[in-house]
């Protein structure tokens, strides 16, 4: 530990006076303690998921039966998309990196609501329970899909009643840590701290609370839609009593679309954080990326129906949903110049903090531009529902909020432990994923314009080369995430320990101690300049 | 942060009561033109009253009226998101 | 740990808890306004069977409640703590005679063999199989939030009487009022949809 | 260029040159720029950085530019959208209807079959729906692609410009054998597609016809129900009691030459039970066309395993059920005629026999006779198929023999 240890407890160690202990975490209201509840859960279950990942690509090495049957590969994929969308990434870098920085970030002691948000992570751990639950009781795992697209979840026999339930519950938690973080956003800022003094990560982690609060209910009450349907026999979904399957379509996707902007936006928050620490030099446009994140969080929340063009829906949604999804490209393509420029003329010092944002850049760049061919009317139909759409969205989840989280673990690292990684070895983790991830998932950009559709167990063996070089990039790909857990993990009990701002970062979490302490800081700070002015900053590792 | 709660404004018993008698009067009307048939208007009137009286209540037995500017542009948001979600679905049901 | 006392920030909060209860809502108003879209007819002579006189008893009972949830707020904020005590039980009791209004409106449509997934609902035309399926669901949902709304409250009169929510700390008490408003506007809109679609 | 003289399939395939153009100009852009800001101005080259906070013009210029370029792409992708969604006239129609886990498509006439036989330089207009779950028509070479809904019909077009045959799959996930939801568009020669169209598939051909033609089918049932006359259904050869206009009663074989009598003189000899009602075809049937139903009624009756086999993977059955006693979705027809079978119906387990009767009804209409214990109830009804149908779709399970034991 730091020097700083002994003058402040750090937040690891128990309360003066307390005894510590196991339920002093898991009844703990501190937002630090929450929060690394969160990232070990969230890093177990990304372990869990990339497991599942690893076996799927594992069955699609060859054509015919490799090493499971349909039944289990159909829960699998469908397990996988549960795990990593709604215990992974939504929760991710909000519930982790947010928790933990959002509050010293604008100066706070705590979160607005702190009981709620040991609350949340409750909830969290009540929905990831019942969630295996439902693989182990019932007539099976759930095979659905993580989409749960009716008529067939509400006629399948396997247990989705328990796995809806679970997804309503982790729903309830994302949206008390949404409702937590803009309250505190509005109310807690240390004096000084006016919005445009807000770090960007912090401005990402409101427009991304206002998604939570006000499209998650959608997606609660779509669930508890199933849930009636199956139990009760509500048929609001079912043709044969005057329901419409589609209807379904569009509430998931109310949800669901604005739920990728949950999953992309601290992400972007984490880039704007790094590149300008790295850069040692102010953001490009700090206004433009702030209002970006606002503009992609309302934008996004007019264009669900792209995910439905050839679902059935008017031709005249089509028009009016293409349309919007090329206007909601916008906002994102401009953090991409401003992030790039951020870089010119700066002072460029290469971490791996860094490596992991410009791999961010460039995977986000190539998810986004893909959105393009499937924003595109004409060309959707083609891709929609192949792998050319598993291989776009790995590249903006993974790719994007994947490496965001991955670069926020490493620039962050040494302000949770005190310590620092190996950092060699981070870059060539960063390096070896970097390249097992593009040997993945590239291939499927050319397999779904072959017209290979997803969640398919069996192929025509035209599309065996693509499948191959994919499984093969699932093992680089396994092989370098591993290292970098495997590194990170040893930093924390080995790292050479450093000081309070390793980077020489300006925002209010690089002046509290490293391990910051319980109350984060000695006295309430007041702030009299930007996020991102470097003047007199140095680092002092 | 504020320690006390000095910044509340005690709404008049006289002014819910009148925001009540209002309700009452708009619950009146809305059963009462039922007995008319507007045709497709029908819908129209009675969701007009009935958010006209969702008005009332947000605005006076909610306090909304004596909030600041940062709670009203919340509630202005939500109902506009909740707008856009049924407005935009129309696009497919209207033409299908 | 410490006690905050930032009333703002606790209403805030409180709003944002009330739009995630619109919201939830919002997805099934969207299917109602999508299916009476597609079955006007269906849904009038659906609405109907509906007894109006049930519906507007309990609209006269929620808004009567929701006046008394104001006056108690006004009353604490007076200083008139027993006259506040009073009138939340009022506004509980009001809710008590809206869910047993309700329970027997349910009961009367279920002894006529009308309710999700019966024969005598499957016998019936797909729009007013869809109607009732909605009524069913929304109105349910609706008792549901209720029968919480009504203990929220209650738990909020007996923290009136342990001292714990007083003229000067009241948000509990002003927070709960907010969720029974919301409760009473969903309702606004629930009765002219149902009972008087025409 | 003027896109109205391309076909969709090139409409599409242009957006996809434009729109990959330019992407991967930008992404080599951003890569390139990125990494050489990277390289230039690392620290121990250039250690003082430039306080930069940002460029208004630039900023708006990055705003502008793009979204100009995006209406652009959103402008040719709706016009490819749209030619892969207007049906030019006269295009011929086919029906198709998905289950779990196959197609069938149903043309001008009432052929069916599983397979799409299109002719070449055709337009072909499919009109689909769905009777479980959703499944989605996805046919890569023809750029379409559309979900099937139940209670919706949706439709797809293409035009073939050359014979092959090109693969259909199901895009939108349907369950456990979805990735073998897969069959082919056969496109043919204009004359070879009319000779199949017209080839005669169902059962007895011609003569069938004429029977019904004739109405003899209204009266004389095929499956073996009583009508107003006695069943067609084993009929050649069969040993029957018949009364004689003076009420006397023998027993006659109903071999040709009764059978010849029977149409001649129908109230001469009429099976007992049966009101002497039907009128002589003498004058009303050309000879040639008795004959054709005569000889329908000795031979083209017994209905043979091949037709069976051939309905059973037309209409999908085998997807489910397998004929080698491995199980799939359903219990395997192999050594499932007379089986000993329990059925959970209405929540209470009962004992059947998979005999001639329970097996036509369960095909007509599964979900009405409850499921067999062990399997999933997602077998939807096959109302449209017909007597004789299900006739041969027996006759085929009992050619795969007898349940042991």
């Amino acid at each position: 530990m730091s020097a700083d240890a002994h003058d402040h407890p750090s937040f690891f160690q128990p309360l003066p006076g307390t005894k510590g202990g196991l339920a002093s975490w898991l009844f703990s209201t501190d937002h630090k303690r929450i929060g690394m509840l969160y990232l070990y859960c969230i890093v177990t279950m990304f372990l869990v998921g990339l497991a599942l990942g690893f076996l799927i690509r594992l069955e699609l090495v060859a054509p015919g039966r490799t090493i499971m049957g349909p039944q289990t590969y159909n829960a699998l994929f469908t397990l996988h998309g549960v795990v990593m969308i709604f215990l992974v990434v939504i929760p991710s870098i909000p519930a982790a990196f947010g928790n933990i920085f959002l509050p010293i970030q604008i100066g706070a002691e705590d979160v607005s609501f702190p009981r709620l948000n040991i609350l949340s992570w409750w909830l969290y751990i009540i929905g990831a329970a019942l969630a295996v639950l439902s693989l182990v009781t019932g007539k099976g795992a759930p095979d659905t899909g993580w989409t749960f697209y009716v008529p067939f979840s509400a006629v399948t026999t396997t247990n989705v009643d328990v796995a809806v339930i679970a997804v309503f519950i982790l729903g309830f938690s994302s949206i008390l840590t949404g409702l937590n973080f803009i309250t505190t956003l509005h109310r807690l800022r240390a004096p000084g701290m006016t919005w445009t003094r807000l770090p960007l990560f912090c401005w990402s982690l409101y427009a991304t609370g206002w998604i939570q609060v006000l499209a998650t209910p959608i997606l609660g009450i779509t669930v508890l839609l199933i849930f009636a349907e199956r139990v009760l026999g509500v048929g609001l979904f079912d043709p044969s009593r005057g329901g419409d399957p589609i209807l379904y379509q569009h509430l998931f996707w109310i949800y669901s679309h604005p739920a990728v902007y949950i999953m992309i936006l601290p992400a972007m928050g984490v880039i704007s954080e790094i590149l300008p620490v790295f850069a040692r030099k102010p953001i490009f446009g700090y206004k433009m990326i702030a209002f970006s994140s606002l503009a992609i969080a309302f934008a996004g929340s007019l264009v669900w129906a792209h995910h439905m063009f050839v679902s059935g829906m008017s031709d005249t949604a089509v028009m009016v949903f293409s349309f919007l999804t090329f206007v909601v490209a916008i906002p994102s393509a401009i953090k991409v110049f401003n992030w790039v420029s951020t870089l010119y003329k700066g002072s460029i010092r290469v971490e791996p903090p860094l490596w992991y944002a410009l791999a961010f850049i460039f995977l986000f760049s190539i998810g986004g531009l893909t959105g393009l061919v499937l924003g595109s009317a004409g060309t959707n139909v083609h891709v929609h529902d192949t792998y050319f759409v598993v291989a776009h969205f790995h590249y903006v989840i993974f790719g994007g909020m994947g490496f965001g989280l991955f670069g926020a673990m490493h620039y962050w690292f040494p302000k949770i432990y005190g310590r620092m990684y190996d950092k060699r070895m981070a870059n060539w983790s960063c390096l070896i994923a970097f390249v097992g991830f593009n040997l993945l998932y590239f291939p499927m950009f050319i397999l779904g314009l072959q017209g290979m559709p997803r969640r398919y167990y069996d192929y025509l063996p035209k599309y065996a080369e693509g499948h191959f070089f994919s499984t093969m990039g699932s093992w680089v790909l396994a092989t370098g995430l591993l290292l970098m857990f495997w590194n990170l993990w040893r930093g924390i009990r080995h790292g050479k320990p450093v000081g309070r701002n390793p980077w020489g970062a300006a925002t209010l979490e690089w002046m509290a101690p490293s391990p910051p302490p319980h109350h984060n800081f000695d006295a309430e700070p007041v702030v009299t300049h930007g996020p991102y002015d470097f003047t007199g900053v140095k680092p002092d590792a | 942060m504020t320690g006390h709660n000095t910044a509340h404004h005690a709404v008049p018993v006289r002014t819910n009561l009148l925001v009540w008698a209002a309700l009452m009067v708009l619950t009146t009307i809305t059963v009462g033109v039922t007995s008319f048939d507007f045709g497709f208007l029908n819908v129209v009137v009675a969701l007009t009253v009935a958010t006209t009286k969702a008005g009332l209540v947000i605005l006076w037995f909610m306090h909304l009226r004596y909030e600041g500017r940062v709670i009203r542009l919340m509630v202005f948001t939500a109902f506009v998101i909740l707008a856009i979600a049924i407005g935009l679905t129309f696009f497919d049901v209207a033409y299908r | 740990m410490h006690e905050h006392r930032d009333y703002e920030g606790a209403k805030i909060g409180m709003w944002l808890f009330l739009f995630t209860e619109v919201l939830l809502f919002g997805g099934l108003f969207l299917l109602y306004a999508v299916f009476l879209h597609r079955y006007p007819a269906e849904f009038h002579a659906a609405g109907k069977e509906l007894s109006r006189t049930f519906g507007t008893v309990n609209t006269v009972v929620l808004i009567t409640s929701s006046l008394f949830m104001a006056l108690a707020i006004s009353a604490l904020q007076r200083g008139r703590t027993v006259l506040s005590q009073r009138l939340v039980l009022l506004t509980v009791a009001l809710a008590g005679v809206f869910l047993v209004n309700k329970f027997f409106e349910w009961n009367a449509k279920i002894g006529h063999g009308i309710y999700p997934d019966s024969p005598g609902l499957l016998a019936l035309p797909p729009g007013e199989m869809v109607f009732f399926n909605l009524y069913y669901l929304m109105t349910g949902l609706h008792g549901i939030h209720v029968v919480i709304g009504g203990a929220v409250l209650l738990y909020g009169w007996h923290l009136m009487r342990v001292g714990r929510v007083t003229p000067e700390h009241f948000v509990f008490l002003e927070n709960g009022g907010l969720y029974w408003h919301l409760v009473d506007l969903v309702w606004i809109y629930l009765f002219p949809l149902f009972y008087l679609v025409v | 260029m003027y896109p109205q003289s391309l076909s969709p399939v090139q409409q599409v395939d242009f957006i996809f040159t434009v729109i990959f153009g330019f992407s991967v100009f930008v992404l080599l852009a951003i890569t390139a720029t990125m990494l050489w800001f990277v390289w230039h101005y690392r620290e121990s080259r250039h250690p003082v950085p430039a306080q930069i906070s940002g460029n208004v013009p630039a900023e708006i210029a990055w705003t502008l530019i793009p979204s100009i370029i995006v209406m652009g792409l959103f402008y040719y992708g709706w016009e490819g959208y749209k030619a892969l969604r207007t049906v030019p006239e006269g295009a011929m129609e086919v029906r198709v209807t998905a289950r779990m886990w196959s197609w069938v498509f149903e043309y001008p006439g009432g052929k069916r079959g599983s397979v799409l036989v299109v002719p070449v330089d055709t337009p072909v207009k499919l009109r689909m729906t769905s009777v479980d779950v959703l499944h989605s028509l996805y046919v890569p070479a023809f750029r379409i692609k559309m979900d099937t809904v139940p209670g919706l019909e949706t439709y797809a077009w293409f035009k073939a410009d050359r014979p092959g045959e090109y693969d259909l799959l199901c895009a939108e996930y349907c369950g456990l054998k979805h990735a073998n939801m897969i069959t082919t568009v056969k496109v043919v020669d204009r004359a070879a597609f009319d000779a199949w169209l017209a080839s005669a598939d169902a059962p007895g051909g011609k003569g069938r016809a004429l029977m019904e033609t004739h109405g003899c089918i209204s009266c004389h049932s095929l499956d073996g129900t009583p009508g107003v006359g006695p069943t067609f259904k084993d009929l050649y050869g069969a040993e029957r009691e018949v009364a004689l206009p003076d009420g006397t009663k023998r027993k006659v074989v109903a071999d040709e030459g009764y059978l010849r009598r029977a149409f001649v003189d129908p109230n001469a000899e009429v099976v007992v039970g049966y009101d002497p009602i039907m009128p002589s075809t003498e004058g009303m049937v050309p000879p040639e066309e008795m004959e054709e139903m005569l000889g329908w009624l000795m031979h083209g009756n017994e209905v043979g395993h091949e037709e069976g086999r051939r309905l059973m993977e037309a209409e999908g059955c085998i997807s489910c059920h397998s004929t080698d006693g491995s199980v799939i979705a359903g219990p395997s027809l192999k050594g499932l005629w007379n089986a000993p079978t329990i059925v959970l119906r209405d929540g209470k387990e009962q004992q059947v026999t998979a005999d001639e009767a329970y097996l036509r009804a369960k095909i007509a209409n599964a979900p009405a006779l409850g499921t067999v214990k062990g399997f999933d109830p997602m077998m939807p009804p096959y109302e449209h198929l017909t007597p004789e149908q299900l006739g041969a779709m027996v006759e085929y399970i009992k050619s795969l023999g007898e349940h042991s034991q």
